[in-house]
């Protein structure tokens, strides 16, 4: 079955940013310009806790399913809010260009997401403007390239046969 | 005071049943190997197995391991338990230089052998590259039994002395391969094919 | 002369320990110093920056309150020693002695030498610290109807 | 090997915590936590910095990645005057083993052995999660088997107890009781002796699969897990008689690591620490899955928000653990363990010498693995730290195009700043027991 039925025009709207569903869970697909504003609706509408955030690289995708009117970037910043009194679940869905991997922080919205967006910086080199303290988390200090990226090898070192000295 | 039963009275004539005569050499390897304590090195899922052994079960206090000192500085054997990330190599260096001698490593695990199940980008590929390994125990992780078969070959190793001898001359771990005992209920016996060393067999 | 042979002997096996240990360790132990060994242990980190000199006076106080009750028991030591003989007038010169003390001690602690995080903290959530507190009183259950809205849609 | 000069370096640069004067305002007031959607007023009232503490006053001191009390290879660089913490800072990263990359390079088959060793000390929790977000990919998740269900369900919950009961062993030795440690490991001992009877191994069982579980009970298991059940409260209670009734312990933990419920929420922490500030939010009641909804259990809930709650809770969590896998031992139906999908099962060993088909679907499974439907989805369960959720991206292949896994310790240890400030450094050694951080599933 395909997973998103798109319902004919005009599409299903939240707060001006095309709604679809995943497998049965909302998703919203604002544009970057509409990120943070939509964000603030979202708080303010009573999804208190970011759950998560975390990027995907769609360098080598075959072809995602995304409502039209979206256009497809290579990366998208994935954001999972929990509403804690109405008990449901929203996903955010943001194209991100290569060629500017750039996007407002949600820092000062939830302060918990401080340390995934450095993550997120780390792993896929996507900067947060507005970030109080953007420097790697999980790799040292002077490790050059953003290992998750797609057009980043996996550094599989060929298992060298050692005799075995015992 | 009273007699001792069978203990020939003979003033200086029964000295050499009183006394136990050994070369100090013998007593200091002895020594080294019933009470060796461990540095606390454990880094991902290997460590709560060696938690596991030091537990109340398994309890390694039984070969000397007493218990597992924080700090390089009063601690014999490093064991290396879980994988090492390449954050962490010079860290775990570091640690190494600043342990007293005489000292010893256990890479306890597949990941800190070889890499293990994670032959990537992050994860150092064998431990043996930065420090000196003496034994490997293999398993993900090593059920405690086989820690403590690769405890009880090093304890051998330093008994011996022949591990001595090696790090002075070129400061290599002795690299011993032992095999992984699977997790058991009942206890196990391991013949670790100790020949009687001298003073012990009288 | 007897009588002081065993006061000779201990001393004598006192150092002998000492410099046996000594010794034993220079003659045994293998010597291979590296510059990491001589380096501070800093959890596995080398060191980057000194660590400051001036150490806030607080610690100074705490060794201060040490000094001053380690040599209180020195001048004890003797009167406890023969306390027999000395009978009751010497152990009432003792607590006068020790009652000094243990007047500067409340002054010092009256001054807030001891109290420097917790306390100040716990004050601002005093019902929090309390000795009825159990592990079963601290928590509330619940349930399904519990739930702050009272739909109780799964 | 002669002795190396230590030429190599290990301070990480920008990551690590700079003097006050060094960095701009917004990270002080991150570090200060006065950021936390909190007023001025409240900002001010937490407590002043000094405002003319210069440099050499205070000291930057690192609880390094070898630490006895980090649980692991978490770094923390305090900032101290005294013995009072000014600011924290955690650095990670230090047991960082790219699973995630690994996970794109395994089949969705073999994901779990990958995934099961993020969170090590509650292995069937990550692949539960890992299994449900696949299963909701296939859309097969409403039909996996019943006894499958009921099988993760206790699981699940006998591994939640294991996890707790390791908490109390580390909770009760970083604060100085060391027999707890004793006692802590002897019952996790007989549970770890149980997984090893049902999954084979003690740890990182990779018994949770798609599509249910890799095999069946073995005869006799009723009554193993009845004697866990039947050995635990005692024990507990031996606990609370050797720890809460303790002034030493009430008093180290008492007051300490105090976070309220808004900074909880804001910094969006979960389990143990948000249920310690007052807020009901469990989803195993929220949220249900599995058959959590047809099981009857308290969600517990703590009220001042500090250390004590937290301890208090964990133990407590035990006892709800108990109850839900006695009903759980009563709904366990019969029937096959795994579901009947040839796409997604593994034929039995048996039929693949009779019939050729099975041999070729054997074949394909587990050398190329099975396809999953292209989409995206993000599913979340609540393990013993907290929401533990796995957001999978898949492009039709047989392998997860991307896999990211949200790990509770990663979130909760960011309240650690907020929750040391102004303590001791004692209490920061209690703060981070009681946060129960697991650096697998922190560094992925």
């Amino acid at each position: 079955m395909s997973d998103v039925e798109v319902t004919p025009e005009p599409q299903p709207q939240l707060h001006g940013c095309l709604l679809s569903d995943s497998r049965g869970q909302q998703v919203v697909h604002p544009t970057r310009a509409q990120y943070v504003a939509l964000m603030k609706k979202l708080l303010d509408g009573g999804f208190v806790m970011c759950s998560d955030l975390t990027a995907a690289d769609y360098l080598t995708h075959s072809g995602r399913t995304l409502p039209e009117g979206i256009e497809a970037e290579r990366f998208e910043i994935v954001v999972n809010l929990t509403a804690i009194a109405t008990r449901d679940r929203i996903r955010v869905r943001v194209q991100v260009p290569e060629s500017d991997p750039m996007i407002a922080s949600l820092f000062d919205l939830w302060p918990g997401t401080e340390a995934m967006e450095r993550e997120v910086f780390d792993m896929f080199g996507i900067s947060f403007d507005g970030h109080p303290d953007l420097t790697r988390i999980l790799m040292p200090e002077d490790w050059d390239g953003h290992p998750l990226r797609k057009d980043y090898s996996i550094g599989r070192i060929p298992v060298q046969f050692k005799g075995s000295n015992s | 005071m009273g007699v001792v039963r069978n203990v020939l009275d003979d003033g200086l004539g029964g000295l050499e049943h009183n006394f136990i005569t050994g070369r100090i050499e013998d007593l200091v390897k002895w020594s080294r190997s019933r009470s060796s304590w461990g540095a606390t090195f454990g880094l991902a899922c290997c460590a709560i197995e060696m938690m596991g052994t030091g537990g109340p079960h398994y309890d390694i206090a039984r070969f000397g391991m007493e218990v597992f000192r924080a700090s390089p500085r009063q601690a014999d054997i490093i064991i290396v338990a879980g994988r090492v990330s390449q954050k962490m190599a010079p860290v775990l260096r570091q640690v190494y230089d600043q342990m007293m001698e005489p000292k010893w490593v256990i890479s306890m695990g597949v990941c800190a052998s070889s890499g293990g199940m994670f032959n990537n980008y992050a994860i150092l590929q064998g431990v043996d590259q930065i420090v000196p390994v003496d034994v490997y125990a293999p398993g993900c992780p090593p059920t405690p039994e086989t820690l403590i078969h690769a405890i009880e070959t090093l304890h051998q190793q330093i008994e011996d002395g022949e591990i001595m001898r090696r790090r002075a001359k070129s400061g290599a771990g002795a690299n011993i391969h032992i095999t992984e005992i699977p997790a058991q209920t009942s206890p196990v016996s391991v013949s670790l094919g100790r020949p009687a060393t001298s003073w012990t067999s009288s | 002369m007897g009588q002081y042979l065993p006061v000779f002997a201990l001393t004598v096996l006192g150092i002998l320990f000492g410099a046996l240990s000594f010794v034993a360790s220079r003659l045994l132990a293998p010597r291979r110093p590296s510059s990491a060994k001589e380096a501070p242990y800093e959890c596995g980190i080398v060191p980057t920056r000194e660590p400051p000199e001036r150490f806030p006076v607080s610690f100074y106080i705490v060794a201060m309150l040490f000094i001053m009750f380690d040599i209180e028991i020195i001048f004890i030591y003797p009167y406890a020693v023969n306390r027999a003989e000395l009978g009751a007038f010497a152990f009432w010169e003792m607590f006068a002695f020790s009652v000094v003390f243990f007047l500067a001690f409340v002054y010092v602690v009256a001054r807030g030498a001891l109290d420097w995080g917790p306390v100040a903290k716990a004050r601002r959530l005093v019902d929090g610290v309390s000795a009825t507190r159990t592990s079963t009183s601290t928590i509330r259950r619940v349930g399904l109807e519990g739930r702050s809205d009272n739909d109780q849609a799964a | 090997m002669t002795s190396v000069e230590n030429t190599f370096r290990t301070n990480e640069g920008a990551q690590e915590m700079r003097a006050r004067s060094e960095i701009s305002a917004k990270e002080i007031l991150r570090e200060v936590g006065s950021v936390l959607r909190m007023s001025e007023a409240e900002v001010a009232k937490l407590g002043q910095m000094p405002a003319d503490a210069d440099e050499d006053q205070t000291m930057i001191i690192n609880m390094g990645p070898q630490h006895p009390s980090t649980h692991g290879v978490l770094r923390l660089m305090l900032e101290l005057q005294g013995e009072k913490v000014l600011r924290c800072k955690p650095i990670i990263g230090y047991l960082h083993t790219g699973m995630e990359k690994t996970g794109e390079e395994l089949t969705y088959m073999q994901g779990g052995t990958n995934v099961t060793r993020m969170d090590y000390l509650s292995p069937l929790n990550n692949e539960l999660v890992f299994s449900m977000a696949v299963e909701k990919l296939l859309g097969i998740e409403n039909d996996i088997p019943e006894r499958a269900v009921w099988m993760r369900m206790l699981l699940s919950e006998l591994n939640r107890m294991s996890s707790h009961l390791l908490f109390l062993a580390s909770n009760g030795m970083d604060l100085g009781a060391v027999s707890m440690m004793l006692y802590g490991w002897r019952e996790r001992e007989e549970v770890l002796r149980f997984f090893q009877k049902v999954t084979g191994l003690r740890m990182n069982h990779n018994f949770i699969r798609p599509g249910g579980v890799a095999a069946d009970l073995p005869p006799g298991w009723r009554d193993d897990v009845l004697t866990i059940l039947e050995m635990l409260p005692g024990r507990l209670a031996e606990y609370d008689i050797l720890m809460t009734d303790q002034p030493i312990w009430r008093e180290r933990l008492q007051g300490v690591g105090v976070i309220t419920a808004d900074e909880a929420l804001a910094l969006g922490t979960s389990g143990p620490i948000l249920r310690s500030t007052g807020v009901a939010w469990d989803l195993r009641r929220d949220q249900p899955y599995l058959h959590y909804d047809e099981v009857e259990f308290d969600v517990i809930v703590g009220s001042y928000g500090d250390a004590f709650d937290r301890y208090a809770i964990r133990i407590n969590e035990i006892r709800e653990s108990i109850r839900i896998v006695y009903q759980v031992l009563d709904a366990m139906p019969l029937g096959d363990y795994r579901i009947q999908n040839k796409k997604v099962t593994p034929p039995p060993r048996a039929r693949i010498d009779e019939s050729m088909e099975a041999l070729i679907h054997h074949f394909k499974i587990f050398t190329e693995g099975f396809k999953v439907p292209e989409g995206e989805v993000y599913v979340a369960i609540e393990s013993p730290r907290g929401e533990i959720g796995c957001y999978i991206v898949s492009d039709g292949g047989p392998k997860p195009y991307r896999i990211h896994m949200r790990a509770p310790s990663f979130v909760n240890i960011q309240a650690l700043p907020h929750m040391m400030r102004g303590g001791l450094v004692a209490d920061a050694v209690a703060v981070i027991s009681s946060i129960d951080p697991v650096l697998g599933e922190v560094d992925r």
